[in-house]
């Protein structure tokens, strides 16, 4: 990309759209691109397709304020924080009605998949998947739009024989075709080069199988680099669409080598994501609310980002106090 | 008189004992990750522990929050993105002992990640299967870890994720045993917060193994809080856990308290 | 790996066996393991079955050396600095009688047979090979063995129909599964972790994807190392078997950051292999003469080394004269 | 007057012309290592060019032995894999140009670079295909560069190692129209020593776009060293190098002469 392509953090809703299938990169608690998400809610946007595997606070959080309407994952939680109580109500109140569908993989199918959609071939086979409940055929979440809608594949997976060696039964299961990738990073360069530290997940193999990549960044890095850096490079700004620069972009997820998981948000935001109000007012206070990402900040403290900074010698943040039942003693 | 530990102490230092130098474990977070963690720091320091997402013989400083975490890649030597540690490590069935946790376990080792009650309809949803199916199906060998409670320990899982002895068949429908479907691997034990179970050879059902008599348990609360009617006959008292292993627990592991509480 | 399994070049024999299925690792003229080649051919090694995709100056060095019965390969050749008369003579003399059998591919279908290698499926789809002569049958170079030779794939590829998306015609290429690996790198640790700088090419792939895997280093490093060193590690001891230290062991081959291409040694060879004789006496010279690889470097004289030693600021030598045609004008 | 330049200037001077800025070329080694870099140094500085092996977006200031050459990855912002290069750029169509050479070309640009004669007992066997096949397959457009020789230009290859306009067909056997096998790409032209060939919108046959009068090549001999009728109406002389080219292509691009003798 080039420079023309530094963007806003309020631009971001231009470029997705209603029904869009969406990578959100990093890994459960780590590395999502929140700010981006906090953009997408504000902007109401509906519909979404929620492809990543595995999914944390931000598809709970995209699926509690009503973005979402088809999801495929293979998780969708918060660790050891707790539970996700908006992914959870879609099914123990609704019971699974057609204004929400899921389907469940595993992260050996979901990393196949995207696999499959870098390397642009339209499916893959894997050892994965046998044994379990999720090939029973009515248990496919998308069964009944499969036919229908041209963003699902026609099926879940397809078995056959392996006709070149000892001719096992093999499971085929389809590529992963993101329309938009978001992903969160340390460093990109101003033509949307990205360094990536504490581990690259599946973010690059997002990135080359979507149409669009959106990358957040805690900072964009200018001018000529010295050859050792430029070995840290994970993505190259060939298949990167557009780059904005927002520090803490990542919060309440952690950023390696940048800051911690934020304990106080999670205790707050899991407590008020039980219940359809609660979780309304907590997007009010903490989404809606905040006309800037600065907002936001404030709104977090000074204090706690402090608290979250991570130490270089680890990576990570020895300071935060992690145990949600003693947090409040200290706070 | 009573012990200077707990049950949850106990599981965790019983479920570290089952791991071993030089294997490849692929751990959970959760109690998995405390287990393998102290198994490291005692008696089997060769051995190497990977997280799906990215870590790779990692002996964390502190607990990692998720397998994903800063912490898990603290000094590691390589970071691996999911398709070598799953597509191509487990896939391969290069991992020896896979880790797991569930929300229920049945008389056939099948762990369920997914959801009590029907699948469409369910009376809870969980989180999903993450890792916990493909490492159920590729390790060479599973072990469970679970708060021993009647509606975890049932006779047959609502869902199966993670298939144990008895797996769902190709149809998707039918059931069959694991190695009559040409499947490797299998659990070798289940540790819980009151014992620890392993299956029998030819039935494949789980049995009591050891148990944890100096915390006051006994066999009749343990089939009491099992779901089904399970073999105690072979039940002995468990080693408890020695000084050096809560020690280190206590200070190394866990310190901050946050999966011991 | 551990420590026990650091060994002496001249073991590397006992390691690899007639039949053997031999990835040979690096890129046509860069970072080939041609000190343990040597050992090969000094062992007299038969009927091994090279896979490497693709080849330079070792496969074309191994089949004049009558080690090779089979290979499989995309290219063969010592790209600018001439033909690979060995390779050619396999067909232009005996026509391509039974005793040496090649299979041609593409680096495309290379790389993904060695990718499904190294996910262990059986066999992965691809969009290559369409449209060219090598999906011709009767140019199927393994057509007689498939059905005999448990080593090689039962068929050359399977076309069939995309069941996911637009129901595309698909091509299905076997995986590449080699009994032993060759690699040679920059730095190797004594747990087995390799570290290489200039490119990977599918060294990481290969050796995850081989039973076994055999290793030679310019340099054992010892001891711990810092975390930043750690980062640029690309192979982990665990899938490695042996290690051996070979100071130059890639010569004639480029190694990036150490030395460059031998331009004298491949005008001599190349010369060499235009005919069986002269390429009986090069061998006798170049490889059964010396008892020790020392030997072979002192032939190839310290003063050309030295010439060879790569500029750190460039990765390679900028003081090797290139055209082999005046070449002699200076040596 | 004899000009200043050599044909082999002529035709590295005319391939570098072809490229613009903003695309993707993968170029393979030899002369299109040669003409591409002759593109980045004037032209088109913002051009992207990768070599199969690990060289993305590279700009050597040495010229590579080969595409995995310590020369290609100078100051190279990335180093993939064949993986990322042939497996997931190329592969995906992300790659606008392939640049390639050859031993034959047809009058539908297939080209052979894999055995002149049968497959099976050829009077000359080559290298064999590297990634020539995949990359005229898959990239978005092709230009090749070779010695005019009516050896070389052929009415029909000896084998089609890397299609063009009129392919071999998914049984292997018959032939069929690119386009009606739903094959995207296809050759953009042919640059040889004595002038640049394209190919006709609806027949797909070769054809003299540009010749090198000032160099005394006319369309006679053009015709004689060409292995098939080509069509000469639409001949035009070619623009000669400027002297800027020539002096980057001598001094900057390949001052050791190892490709331009």
């Amino acid at each position: 990309m080039g420079e023309e392509n530094i963007i806003e953090l309020g631009q971001i809703k231009d470029f997705i759209h209603p029904g869009d299938r969406v990578w959100v990169g990093g890994w459960t608690l780590v590395r999502k691109p929140m700010a981006m998400l906090y953009e997408l809610i504000k902007a109401r946007l509906t519909n979404l397709h929620v492809v990543n595997q595995p999914g944390g606070p931000d598809t709970d959080l995209l699926i509690g304020a009503g973005c979402v309407s088809k999801s495929e994952a293979n998780y969708i939680g918060h660790e050891v924080f707790g539970h996700p109580y908006n992914f959870r109500r879609q099914f123990e109140d609704n019971g699974g009605s057609s204004d929400f569908l899921h389907d469940d993989w595993t992260v050996g199918t979901g990393t196949m998949r995207i696999l499959a959609g870098a390397l642009d071939i339209p499916f893959i086979p894997t050892k994965f998947l046998r044994g379990s409940d999720l090939m029973n055929p009515d248990n496919d979440g998308f069964k009944d739009i499969r036919t229908t809608d041209p963003k699902v594949p026609k099926k879940k997976f397809v078995t056959m024989r392996d006709p070149f060696w000892e001719g096992e039964e093999c499971i085929l299961v389809p590529a992963l075709r993101p329309d938009v990738c978001l992903l969160h990073v340390q460093e990109a360069f101003e033509d949307g080069t990205c360094r990536i530290s504490g581990g690259v997940f599946l973010d690059y193999y997002a990135a080359m199988a979507s149409k669009t990549v959106i990358i957040s960044t805690e900072k964009i890095v200018k001018g000529e680099q010295p050859k050792k850096a430029y070995d840290e490079n994970v993505i190259p700004g060939e298949i990167v669409d557009y780059i904005v620069e927002v520090p803490f972009g990542g919060h309440p997820t952690a950023v390696h080598a940048c800051y911690d998981n934020d304990p106080l948000w999670f205790q707050e935001y899991i407590e008020a994501s039980k219940g359809n109000e609660s979780m309304d007012r907590w997007l009010e206070e903490w989404v809606f609310a905040h006309d800037s990402f600065t907002n936001y900040l404030e709104r977090v403290g000074s204090q706690q980002l402090d608290r979250l900074v991570a130490d270089p010698a680890y990576g990570y943040s020895p300071n935060i106090l992690r145990r949600l039942d003693k947090i409040k003693e200290v706070v | 008189m009573k012990a200077k530990y707990s049950n949850l102490e106990m599981m965790v230092t019983a479920a570290s004992r089952l791991l071993q130098d030089d294997q490849k474990v692929l751990v959970g977070t959760g109690i998995p990750l405390v287990a393998g963690t102290l198994a490291k720091k005692t008696h089997a320091k060769k051995m190497k522990m990977l997280m799906e997402a990215v870590a790779y013989d990692c002996d964390p400083v502190s607990l990692p929050f998720c397998v994903a975490d800063p912490r898990a890649v603290y000094k590691t030597k390589w970071l691996p993105t999911p398709v070598e540690v799953m597509g191509q490590f487990l896939q391969s069935g290069a991992i020896d002992v896979g880790f797991l946790g569930g929300a229920q376990v049945d008389k056939f080792g099948n762990l369920n990640s997914t959801c009590i009650g029907s699948y469409k309809k369910p009376v809870k949803r969980f989180e999903g299967s993450g890792g916990a199916s493909d490492i159920a199906l590729m390790a060479k060998s599973t072990i469970i870890i679970m708060s021993h409670q009647k509606r975890r320990f049932v006779d047959s899982v609502d869902f199966i994720t993670s298939p144990g002895w008895y797996c769902r068949q190709m149809d998707g429908k039918s059931q069959a045993m694991r190695s009559d479907m040409g499947l490797k691997g299998g659990p070798y034990a289940v540790v819980s917060t009151m014992g620890v179970m392993k299956f029998d050879d030819t039935s494949k059902l789980m049995y009591v193994d050891t148990y944890y008599k100096e915390l006051g348990v006994d066999l009749e609360t343990i089939q009491e809080e099992t779901g089904f009617d399970i073999d105690i006959s072979q039940a002995k008292p468990i080693f408890p856990p020695t000084p050096k292993e809560l020690e280190i627990l206590r200070t190394k592991v866990d310190p901050e308290g946050i999966y011991i509480k």
